[in-house]
């Protein structure tokens, strides 16, 4: 394993300077999710006009990865349908797990986060932002 | 004498393991488990390979052996804690069991709404969530006794507290995450000043130093042989004698009967009135065998390496710049808590792994201490009696690098 | 291929083992612990030496590995036991606690006074001491279906009794004193059509031979490793998984929590939800090797050779004079029991064991089948796939010296 | 270990045709005592007039051990005080318990008995009907 893989430029630069990330008041109508193995939370909210999902933002609480994870993610999703962003979550999240080899291009950020599949104790950090979003578009379009 | 820490390192096989990136394996997650040494895995395979057989039920050859190795190792593990007899000292699985089982048996039945539980914010939640089941069923009240800034008690705060309708005080001995040691012995007088029973969650305690239940007069105390050299899937609760016997049992089946009627059954004497089912008999066999070892090293030796090993990481951490240690106990246990400033105690922990260095990260199952930390996770290193300062000095070096990856 | 007895029995040292008095020993104790073979004490130590940590809260290489193999346990019993999922698998002490377990999680939450929960007379006390707890917390209503006089549970009885309000039926896969196999398909089937749910409790069930739970649509079951080669201190709950979903917790601790606040927590998935504090880890990761240990032998020769053997001693017992062997089942798993005229079951084991030959006498942990059967107590020959005939024999020829020693 | 030595002659004797036993009705003024581990159950009852202790019976379910342990009891003790039958029963089971060497003269049926404490696992056979006693003469005379 090769931690430069892990931690490569992209991730810490969207860890450090993390993009649409604010903290969130109680009220506001963000989706959860936790991990309870290591504490980590992020939540997820935006807006719907139409099908088109905007202004993504989230507040998490985590490491390197799941910071990382969710500012790529409030980045890529804002602005395309809703359609879109669940399957960008399932490509994402299957990719993670294995089940499916995504064919993001090399310089997407999202490649970047792909590798986090070889860290298996990790990719839990890679989707929590991605499971957040999910329970939030449920939300939005409960069909 | 000088402390032979080459030999008891080489008691334990696993610390001259290499990680899968080739590093030498430096294991400072002691507080999670501690490794097992060499005297005590032989004893397992004595065990299954000489004596094994389901206890106190036969009465041919085997059968005997083994019950009389599983009672011997209870009047052997009754000795080691102080108990009058061993009557009073009941195996479960582990610290978790114990404390449940106090809850439900005891807590069941001589609580009631209004009356008052006092833990305290540092306790695992171990040492919670049994607790909070007992108040849903029962209406019982949890209190928490507070913490000082330095990662001691508020012993004053607890003073107070009793002052309430408190019938129980459930407190750790030392804190799983900060290595706090607490004055166990104020405190306990202190809860019996004021009524209340006490139970001591000594998980992180006993394997660093032999506890007297009697001299404490402790009512309750529950640890893990895990933590202490001994097999996973092995704990003990001791209790009162008095206590126990007004008990109502906690799991039913075979052993913890008397006799078994359609409607109704009549309990088992002590301690196998909490004993249901067959116990794990080769863990409390081989959990003897984990006492003796270290009391073969002596706890006073224990006691000094890992005292010496934490001061000397106490200060070696300190020297770190961005590096927060949390809490400056009088007394510290072979745990210290740390965060550093632009980093997540996960890339720490996952970094230095590479390194072949095992701390832990998270909440370390002490979620309330954490929101009074104000920090959602932290990253632990726990020293147990074969760590070294050369150990130390690896851990120190290896935070350059995480700071390297995250150009900081 | 001629079944390899020596090889299997070279696999377990114990049983070329002699007793204090000089005698082979002849080990037909196996209903209430096996023997293990050396892969499983093997695989003891080499988790201890590789791979010891706690699982699932650690980032660091041996936390990570514990974790693997250990969540690789789960999964492999899950498809051993025919699971549709892992998560249906809940590690336990044993069988004991697995039903202690669907008792208070399961039948607290959902089962109310008047409810009625059905167990047979043959159970062992760990399958009706937990449902005369949950009746005297909850005024649940216990029946129980009778035996014939062959040893088999009376059907027409659980027919009529399933008409009763039954919400749970618990019953025995195989008898831990007679032998009977219980029609297990036929008595899910007709619990199911009464609208009750089904536990099984296949402790000495599955041992002898898989067990599909999803063929059977068994709604739990309850096992122990060390009644099938594994470790003491392991077992199972398997459940279906939305009855596990809605049940409520069962212990409270480390592990089993989402979020643990200072009044209230929440509960992990599962199978997370049911296991508190640190796991038996060595006793899982362990009893996935007794399991593929009794694979790679092959279940149809173990049920083979247990069958034969059992045969061949009903054969040979019943021509002893003055011995009475109990029931007569269609279908008979790897146990018998049996009386002597003017002989008392204890002084029989004790004087045969001089002779090293190891069977259990008294009720068995089935008082209320003692009950019907008129008798205190029995002696109990149980066998597993190393006994042989020639054991058989030995067994048979030491009941000659018992009546010498009592002048019969 | 030697058998012979644990079913001597006097102890089978009393096995098989133990004295003073019968079956007892279940209002009868016994005391009980039982072993859980086994299920052997012997019941114990007698008359006391002033500080006699006569006409001990009992009602034993069990082995070998535990019946002519329960026929020695009833033979020996019938027609001795209260004090004595209390010194009795102490006597036998700290020697059992190998607390202290009883000095039993070498024919006496109690010397028999006391060979159990050879055997531990049937200590319990042998105490049980003087525990038995034990609890009736309390019940006698609760002093
Ligand atoms: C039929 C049956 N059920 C339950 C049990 C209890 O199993 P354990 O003691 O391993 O919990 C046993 C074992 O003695 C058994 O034979
Ligand atoms: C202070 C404390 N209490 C309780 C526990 C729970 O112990 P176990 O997981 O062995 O049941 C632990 C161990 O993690 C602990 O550190």
């Amino acid at each position: 394993m090769n931690l430069d893989e892990l931690y490569q430029e992209i991730i810490l630069a969207h860890f450090k300077r993390p993009h649409h990330a604010r903290n969130f008041a109680e009220d506001e109508a963000f989706e959860e999710a936790f991990n309870p193995t290591c504490g980590d939370k992020t939540r997820v909210l935006g807006q719907v006009a139409g099908d088109r999902v905007s202004g993504l933002e989230h507040d998490t609480q985590g490491c390197a990865i799941s910071i990382a994870s969710a500012s790529i993610l409030c980045e890529r999703l804002s602005g395309t349908s809703v359609e879109e962003c669940r399957a960008q979550v399932r490509t994402l999240v299957d990719g993670l797990h294995g089940r499916r080899v995504p064919g993001y291009p090399e310089q997407d950020p999202l490649a970047a986060l792909l590798t986090v599949k070889r860290f298996p104790m990790r990719i839990r950090c890679a989707t929590l932002s991605w499971e957040a979003l999910e329970k939030w578009l449920d939300r939005q379009d409960p069909a | 004498m000088d402390y032979p820490i080459d030999t008891i390192r080489d008691d334990f096989p696993i610390l001259s393991a290499k990680t899968d990136s080739g590093a030498p394996m430096v294991y400072l997650d002691n507080a999670a488990t501690s490794q097992k040494p060499s005297v005590v895995v032989d004893a397992i395979r004595t065990y299954y390979e000489e004596t094994n057989a389901n206890v106190h039920r036969g009465m041919h050859h085997l059968a005997e052996k083994a019950t009389a190795e599983f009672e011997g190792a209870r009047e052997a593990i009754a000795a080691f804690v102080g108990a009058p007899d061993a009557r009073s000292v009941i195996f479960t699985r582990g610290t978790t069991e114990s404390i449940n089982l106090v809850a439900q048996a005891w807590g069941r039945k001589f609580l009631k709404a209004g009356d008052e539980v006092v833990l305290s914010i540092m306790e695992h939640h171990s040492n919670i969530v049994p607790w909070q089941m007992l108040a849903q069923a029962s209406g019982v009240r949890l209190k928490y006794i507070p913490m000082l800034d330095d990662g001691s008690l508020d012993l004053e705060a607890y003073r107070a507290l009793l002052q309430g309708p408190v019938k129980l005080v459930s407190v750790t001995h030392v804190s799983n995450a900060l290595g706090t040691v607490n004055p166990i012995a104020e405190i306990i007088s202190l809860a019996h000043e004021a009524g209340a029973r006490i139970l001591i969650d000594s998980a992180q305690g006993i394997p660093h130093g032999p506890v007297d239940v009697t001299a404490l007069d402790a009512d309750f105390l529950a640890f893990s042989a895990h933590k202490m050299c001994g097999p996973t899937g092995f704990g003990v609760l001791y209790g009162k004698e008095a206590l126990l016997e007004v008990m109502d049992p906690f799991l039913g089946g075979g052993e913890m009967i008397h006799t078994v009627g359609l409607e109704s059954s009549t309990w088992a004497d002590l301690p196998y009135k909490f004993e249901a089912g067959t116990p794990n008999i080769a863990g409390a066999i081989v959990t003897r065998t984990a006492i003796a070892y270290l009391q073969g090293i002596g706890f006073d030796a224990i006691e000094k390496q890992v005292h010496d090993v934490t001061d000397y990481a106490v200060k070696a951490l300190s020297r770190v710049e961005g590096l927060t240690l949390h809490g400056n106990p009088p007394e510290r246990g072979g745990a210290l808590a740390f965060n550093m400033e632009g980093l997540h105690p996960h890339d720490i922990s996952q970094i230095i792994n590479e390194e072949g260095i095992a701390i832990r990260a998270g909440h370390v199952c002490c979620q309330p201490l954490m929101e009074r930390l104000g920090r959602p996770a932290i990253a632990r290193a726990s020293f147990y009696f074969y760590n070294t300062v050369e150990e130390v000095d690896r851990l120190v070096a290896s935070l350059d690098t995480v700071k390297k990856i995250f150009r900081i």
